[in-house]
């Protein structure tokens, strides 16, 4: 390249008490790049990232921006220098607007008053670009985590930066909005404005990005050309493991479950449920032994119906029955004790315990199981623990570490965790592999696999919006659309196309364009 | 699983009056302080027309628990409404006093603004204090309450700062339109002031995206700490200027004012509807607060006077009570439009 | 740049490190630091500060607030705060004052009138304290308003039982209880110590100190993970209600009166203060009861100092809260 | 009528107070928290309600500022008479102006207003109060004679700041000038027992050789005997205890030789007050300052006093 980068880090250090997070992180970054950065969970690339935009101040090491060494000391001097981000974790503001939350800290003012009416057209059509049709005066919090995300994509194109860095922005997307997702990118390198882009799905590496570079355990291992670099040779370098070692197999590591016998009572009917007006009608029948899939678009109500199965949500009408009794849960406390489960998407918010060690997070649920007349055996729980952390591979300076201070992926195993140690009879999964990398995901879908395999009288329900894991890990699929169960499918027959099609119209054949709607 | 096409438009159709239905109830629910302050009005003209004779009206307006209390409950609201809290207002505002009856041989400008200043600078102590030392608003202004109290005693040489009658700021109290007091046009030009930097400005948003989430302002780029310290700069700007009509209303700085004014404050600003949480709030909530607390003071005086024996500790209890029931009230409204997710 | 090669951290690195590990360990033992210090300070410049008394003295002054505070590290590791302890007191003080004058006969019989009063004492606060729970956990009040209104009410709802009057105490089980002392050291600090360990134990090993943690952590998640929030909610302000209200039977104890318009009052933010200044975060997370007893040691021996070097209260009280800020800050476990 | 009474008809243009069977008396007290203010609260009802007058009690709950507004709501419910126990003498002075402009008859009670700003029987009718400035001389004479004149003396002073506090303070020192005692330390104990008694536990350990005690109020100097006793030493006997007030617990305590003496503040005002009120009212002349003869409670004639003590 003749070019000059216009973005070079080398040699990055940064340390946490007890952890080391990068020790030489090196990335170099020409114009109009689009950029992937790769590696395992817990690699450092949220660090690197955070380190690089003011959030973190770094132990050691070199950052030059357009040829110029900087030092930012917060993320607003990284966005007035040019670099705007979008962080892993959503970091908007609930409380406030869509529209607010797009433009906050570069609002357009008239006579140095907001210019409200200015604002929310302005984030109308940047919403728009993305792909979203919102109300942009409602508050953020009352979308969902997909659009948040969109909110969050579309703010970053407000800021006209040089360099645009998305952790893991396709985490919680669909397919749809990741097409956008991607035009947007397209867009963005076509007016030369560089982008670092991870992601654990490497479709989507393949498909958007020019380069990779790999981080494994803090360090830069390699950098290269997208197109020089196999997808074995690319999760080798990652894992740290001989290329032969990973053979190729299917896009998933789950095995399908065999299908439950026929006949037999559901564990669980739900029958024409409605609740918090957007779910509407929702059908679901799940069977011992069996795993059921989920799938509808960003907002059609999955999440919903699987609040109100675990008790979070009234139900409005419909009922429910477990195993031929009814069943109306009044809080998750009811749903625990008919031995229901449910890991959460949204992690932060709804699922783990910040402050909480891993250990105490796993064993959230289960404390009457590891105490004795209130009392805590200290033991027991330890060796619970440690089993689960040994068969998740979470990564960590030990069971007593916060889980806030784990990395993303590392913190859904822990949330997933949790709810394998109750052994539950029926475990609702939402989006149980957001943001875990390759490795890690084979490992998750195994456990998945096995449980049912091993426990013929549980069964899963797993909510996703990755197609592949929905085939190939389900028995069956059923379809929302708008709150509604649109069909059941047998997922050892049906396709990809298929799938979607379904989901976007309700029967196959009919036209897809019509756009979900997020509200 | 199909369904016609009507059923389908009337559930839109319910759905839409109920959603309908929902605006309503939130514009009562944003605004339930006001409805509140204008029922207990009209009660009163009712009730106890003689309530509203020109004098009583007159000293009303002039009060401190309108005035003092509704300077310190703005500055409260903007501290409240980031998530922080400042426990120093009342400090502020007697420390403030006596500076200002400390500058008073030297002219009645220089007595105001000095009082206003040292506010500023209290403020901004506590306010650098959280924004860069990182410390707890709870602690950091509850220290500054204590200290300036000592501050006060030391100032005042243990003793009291008396003034003259006629001096400039004295004036401000005596002055009246009509029977409105010049002390409360200005402390309603800076309700209006605030109201609009509150509503209207980059910075009234910015406090109310750190209060929603400070993590995430931060990382959106917003300068969090300098919000931090402008929020208490102007808590205690207001605070001194509570103090100095603490001053016009007293003529004498004494240490030992306004004690325990901070928590009446405090409630008055979440009488008014913002969340002690911060990100959520208004203006005209606090200030409907701060009169709703006023008048209930006045009224509990005034119905001992109609031979309804209310003595003082009962008449805490009803205070009590009375706040109690405000602001359950809102807390029951406020769930029952988010009846969502426990 | 397509290999990269391992450099060993470099000297500034390290030695940023080192100067973090040096500020963790002055967080994690900021007060015994700032105690030990004010005992030497003590006992070079104090008149016979290595003595029992000494020891007696400090003890049982500290012991009323530390029996509050430990009551209000949980609850504000649960996320809550409390500013009703002082007029939960003087309910309590009020109630058992009546007991005591109106069923001397009873309250006079050895162990079984102090265990009537003490009951009546900490139940009559509990009562306040449910109060607190009820607004918190069912009408969903924001936690400083619930107790700010309750702390109102609940000292007029004293002063109205007294008629704002003094009561004096001649039980003389309770004032034993307040002036008596076992092996030398003052009953009162017994009770402390007693309360202290059962705390510790509590937070240490039992499903309810964890319980508490994880809905100070975050309650959504918690009550999802099947925590019972509710009831977290309501013991954690009975139970430190009740301890308020066995503070307030010593503290009628020692002084011989119940006396509503001051007993307890003042102590929310005294209380508060130690429990940060302690370590427990303001905005919820792990419960440290020991680090609240060193809060409250270490500000106990700070107006001990104070008092006993004749400074004048003006200056002592900026000492005080410079020395409040200090501790604070050096708790602080830095973020980043 | 001498120069110094006020009558309806004299000078200074005071507000009449027409004469009635019973008055609406309103009255603002300064605070309710304290056995002393309760006292006088009570006494003034206590009195006025005995003779069939309507009694309006307003709380200033401890702020000069409030008092002044409570004033001025005790002016627009148009009270017959108001009675001010001032909290601080100038703020409170320039609102009994007000009321006079509007026509109400104020008398002050227990403090004193700022002279140059409203003088007793020109803008208001009478001043009916203690002289706490006396009280604390009485009690500094009183501990100058038992300790012949030299020792080291402890004072417990009451909140920093109140005029009470000073007030004693002053006439203490006045009262002890020119001999050898020596106050070795003055801690504010507010006023309040326990505070008292954590002081003095505090400063006997410091001070184990002190030779005397003052303290402004009687509930501090209670809580300051626990507190030696419990460090083993004879308050009254080896300590020379002194206070102000002449509470009953203290009076006893007299008798039970742990105090040695209380300089009277009595907080009976209810009696002389109605009566000026009264004979204000039917047009005979008041005193404009009567200042109470408070008395002085030592060993000879507590055991008399005990049953007179509030
Ligand atoms: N605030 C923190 N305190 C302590 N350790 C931390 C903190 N943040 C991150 N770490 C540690 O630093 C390492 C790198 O984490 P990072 O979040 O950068 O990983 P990542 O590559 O982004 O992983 P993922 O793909 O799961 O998001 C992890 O081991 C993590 O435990
Ligand atoms: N906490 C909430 N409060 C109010 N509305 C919410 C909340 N969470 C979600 N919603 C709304 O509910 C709609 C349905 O969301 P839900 O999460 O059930 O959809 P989903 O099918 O799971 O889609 P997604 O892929 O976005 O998770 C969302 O579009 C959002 O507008
Ligand atoms: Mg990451
Ligand atoms: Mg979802």
């Amino acid at each position: 390249m003749d070019q000059e980068p216009l973005l070079h880090i080398e040699g990055l250090q940064k340390s946490f008490s007890g952890t080391t997070a990068l020790s030489d992180a090196c990335l170099t970054v020409y114009p109009g790049e689009v950029h992937a950065l790769m590696g395992q969970n817990g690699a450092g690339k949220s660090t690197l990232i955070k380190t690089l935009t003011g959030i973190y101040t770094g132990d050691g090491g070199k950052i030059e921006f357009c040829g110029q060494p900087i030092n930012f000391r917060s993320p607003y001097e990284a966005q007035r220098g040019g670099i705007s981000t979008i962080y892993q974790e959503i970091n908007l503001v609930g409380l406030r607007s869509v529209a607010e939350n797009v433009f906050l800290g570069q609002e357009p003012t008239r006579f140095s008053a907001l210019n409200r009416s200015r604002m929310d057209k302005e984030a109308k059509t940047l919403l728009a670009r993305v792909g979203i049709d919102v109300d942009p005066r409602l508050p953020l919090a009352r979308l969902s985590t997909a659009a948040q995300q969109m909110v969050a994509i579309a703010r970053a194109l407000s800021f006209r930066s040089k360099l645009v860095i998305m952790d893991e922005p396709t985490s919680s997307l669909h397919d749809r909005e990741v097409d956008t997702l991607f035009e947007v990118i397209d867009n963005l390198r076509q007016d030369g404005v560089s982008v670092i882009f991870t992601s654990h799905k490497l479709d989507e590496l393949y498909r958007i990005c020019d380069k990779v570079t790999i981080l494994r355990d803090g360090r830069t291992v390699r950098t290269s050309p997208m197109a020089d670099i196999s997808r074995i040779e690319l999760v080798a370098t990652m894992l740290g493991k001989d290329p032969r070692q990973i053979e190729a197999s299917g896009q998933t590591a789950f095995e399908r479950p065999k299908a439950p016998k026929p006949g037999v009572e559901p564990l669980l009917d739900v029958r024409r449920v409605s609740s918090g007006g957007l779910c509407r009608d929702a059908a679901l029948s799940l069977h011992a032994g069996e795993v059921v899939g989920v799938a509808g678009l960003l907002g059609s109500g999955r999440s919903e119906l699987a609040a109100a199965v675990y008790g979070m949500s009234a139900i409005d009408s419909g009922d429910m029955e477990l195993s031929g009794t009814p069943y109306k849960p009044r809080s998750a406390r009811d749903a625990l004790k008919k031995r229901i489960s449910l890991t959460p998407e949204d992690r932060k918010v709804s699922g783990l315990v910040g402050p909480m060690s891993i250990s105490e997070n796993i064993t959230l649920s289960i404390l009457d199981r590891i105490s004795t007349f209130g009392v805590i055996r200290k033991n027991r729980e330890e060796k619970i623990v440690a089993e689960m952390i040994d068969s998740l591979g979470v990564k960590s300076s030990g069971p007593q570490q916060p889980v806030n201070e784990l990395s993303g992926g590392n913190q859904q195993k822990v949330l997933l965790a949790r709810s394998l140690v109750l052994e539950p009879k029926i475990l609702i999964l939402d989006e149980p592999t957001r943001g875990v990398d390759v490795g890690a995901k084979a490992e998750i879908q195994r456990m998945i696999s096995s449980m049912v395999a091993n426990n013929r009288d549980r069964g899963v329900i797993m909510i996703s919006s990755e197609m592949e894991e929905i085939i190939e890990g389900s028995n069956r699929i059923m379809i929302m659309r708008d709150g509604e169960t649109v069909a059941f499918l047998d997922a050892s027959t049906v396709t990809n196309g298929q799938l979607m099609l379904y989901m976007a119209s309700g029967d196959t054949g009919a036209d897809v364009s019509k756009t979900g709607d997020i509200r | 699983m199909e369904r016609s096409e009507r059923e389908t438009q009337s559930r839109y159709a319910k759905l839409k009056t109920r959603e309908r239905f929902r605006d309503f109830r939130t514009l009562i629910q944003g605004n339930s302080t006001v409805f509140m302050l204008s029922s207990v009005l009209v009660l009163l003209a009712v009730f106890m027309p003689r309530f509203f004779n020109p004098y009583n009206v007159s000293t009303m307006l002039g009060s401190q628990d309108l005035i003092c209390i509704g300077l310190m409950a703005i500055g409260a609201t903007f501290v409240i409404s980031t998530g922080g809290i400042d426990l120093s207002l009342a400090g502020v505002c007697v420390a403030s006093s006596i500076v200002a009856a400390l500058l008073a041989p030297y002219g009645a400008w220089l007595s105001l603004f000095g009082a206003i200043g040292f506010g500023i600078l209290i403020g901004a102590i506590n306010g650098a204090l959280v924004a860069w030392g990182r410390l707890p608003s709870f602690i950091v202004t509850l220290a500054m309450l204590m200290a300036l109290r000592g501050l006060s005693l030391i100032m005042a040489d243990r003793g009291r700062v008396p003034v003259d009658r006629d001096f400039g700021l004295v004036v401000f109290q005596n002055t009246k339109l009509g029977i409105v007091p010049l002390v409360f046009i200005v402390f309603a030009a800076i309700g209006i002031v605030s109201w609009f930097v509150y509503t209207r400005t980059r910075f009234g948003l910015h406090v109310l995206a750190v209060g929603g989430d400070e993590q995430a302002s931060l990382m959106m780029g917003l300068r969090v700490p300098l919000v931090h310290f402008f929020v208490f700069s102007i808590s205690g700007g207001l605070s001194g200027l509570a103090g100095v009509f603490l001053l016009a209303k007293t003529t004498t700085g004494n240490p030992l004012e306004a004690q325990g004014w901070e928590l009446t404050a405090i409630a008055a600003v979440i009488l008014g509807g913002t969340l002690l949480t911060g990100g959520k709030g208004t203006i005209t909530g606090t200030l409907s607060g701060v009169a709703l607390l006023a008048l209930v003071f006045q009224v509990l005086n005034y119905v001992n006077g109609m031979g309804i024996e209310i003595n003082t500790y009962l008449q805490n209890v009803i205070r009590g009570l009375f706040v109690l029931a405000v602001v359950v009230v809102q807390a029951r409204a406020v769930l029952g439009s988010k009846k969502r997710r426990t | 740049m397509t290999q990269s090669t391992v450099t060993a951290p470099n000297a500034q690195g390290v030695s940023r490190q080192r100067s973090i590990r040096r500020l963790e360990f002055i967080s994690r033992n900021g007060i015994w630091i700032a105690l030990a210090a004010l005992i030497a300070f003590n006992v070079v410049a104090s008149n016979g500060f290595l003595s029992w008394q000494t020891l007696q003295t400090n003890l049982g002054q500290m012991s009323t607030v530390a029996i509050c505070a430990v009551g209000m590290t949980f609850i504000i590791a649960k996320g809550g705060i409390d500013l009703s302890v002082g007029s939960q007191m003087a309910v309590a003080g009020a109630v058992s004052g009546a007991i005591i004058t109106s069923w001397s006969g009873l309250t006079s019989v050895p162990v079984v009138g102090l265990i009537v009063v003490l009951t009546a004492a900490m139940l009559s606060a509990a009562v306040l304290g449910t109060a607190n729970g009820f607004l918190v956990a069912n009408l969903r009040v924001q936690p400083i308003v619930a107790t700010l209104v309750v702390m109102i009410t609940g000292r007029g709802l004293a002063q109205l039982m007294t008629s704002g009057r003094l009561y004096e105490i001649t039980n003389s089980q309770v004032l034993n209880l307040g002036r008596g002392t076992i092996l030398g050291l003052p009953t009162m600090a017994w009770v402390m110590v007693i309360v202290v360990v059962l705390a510790t134990w509590m937070n240490r090993k039992t499903v309810f100190g964890r319980q508490v943690f994880a809905v100070g952590g975050n309650r959504i998640a918690a009550g999802l993970a099947g925590v019972p929030v509710r009831r977290v909610t309501y013991t954690v302000y009975m139970a430190s209600a009740a301890l308020a209200g066995l503070a307030a039977v010593l503290s009628v104890g020692v002084n011989g009166t119940v006396d509503t318009a001051n007993l307890g009052l003042g102590y929310e933010f005294t209380v508060i203060s130690a429990v940060v200044v302690g370590g427990t975060s303001l905005t919820g997370g792990k419960p440290r009861v020991l680090g609240t007893i060193g809060g409250v040691a270490l500000l106990q021996l700070l107006s001990y100092t104070l008092a006993s070097h004749n400074i004048a209260t003006e200056i002592s009280s900026l000492v005080q809260a410079g020395v409040i800020l200090l501790a604070v800050a050096s708790q602080l476990r830095r973020k980043s | 009528d001498g120069p110094n009474s006020a009558s309806p008809t004299g000078a200074g243009s005071l507000p009449v107070l027409e004469q009635k069977d019973t008055y609406t008396i309103g009255f603002a007290a300064q605070q309710s928290d304290h056995p002393w203010t309760i006292a006088l609260n009570d006494s003034l009802k206590q009195e006025a309600e005995a003779r069939g007058h309507k009694f309006v009690m307003t709380d200033a709950q401890g702020s000069t500022a409030k008092q002044v507004s409570d004033v001025q709501s005790l002016i627009g419910q148009g009270v017959d008479v108001i009675v001010i126990s001032p909290r601080e003498e100038k703020p409170l002075a320039e609102v009994t102006l007000e009321a006079k402009a509007a026509g109400i008859p104020v008398f002050i009670v227990d403090r004193k207003l700022d002279e140059s700003v409203a003088v007793p029987g020109e803008d208001y009718v009478a001043f009916i109060g203690s002289d706490f400035v006396a009280q604390g001389r009485a009690a500094g004479q009183w501990m100058a004679e038992q300790l012949d004149g030299s020792g080291k003396i402890i004072e417990l002073y009451g909140t920093t700041g109140s005029s009470a506090a000073d007030d004693r303070h002053k006439g203490f020192l006045e009262a002890i000038e020119g001999t050898n005692i020596e106050i070795v330390a003055a801690q504010d104990g507010d006023m309040i027992r326990d505070n008292g008694r954590k002081l003095m536990e505090t400063l006997i350990q410091q001070y184990p050789d002190v030779d005397g005690v003052f303290a402004h109020n009687d509930e501090m100097m209670l809580g300051a005997i626990t507190a030696m006793q419990a460090a083993g030493k004879k308050p009254g006997q080896e300590i020379v205890t002194v206070s102000v007030d002449g509470q009953k617990e203290a009076v006893q305590a007299i008798i039970d030789g742990t105090l040695g003496a209380t300089a009277e503040c009595n907080p009976r005002f209810g009696p002389k007050l109605m009566d000026a009120i009264e004979a204000y009212g039917s047009g005979q002349a008041v005193d404009p300052e009567q200042v109470n003869n408070d008395n002085f409670f030592d060993a000879t004639n507590a055991p008399a006093e005990l049953a007179n003590a509030f």
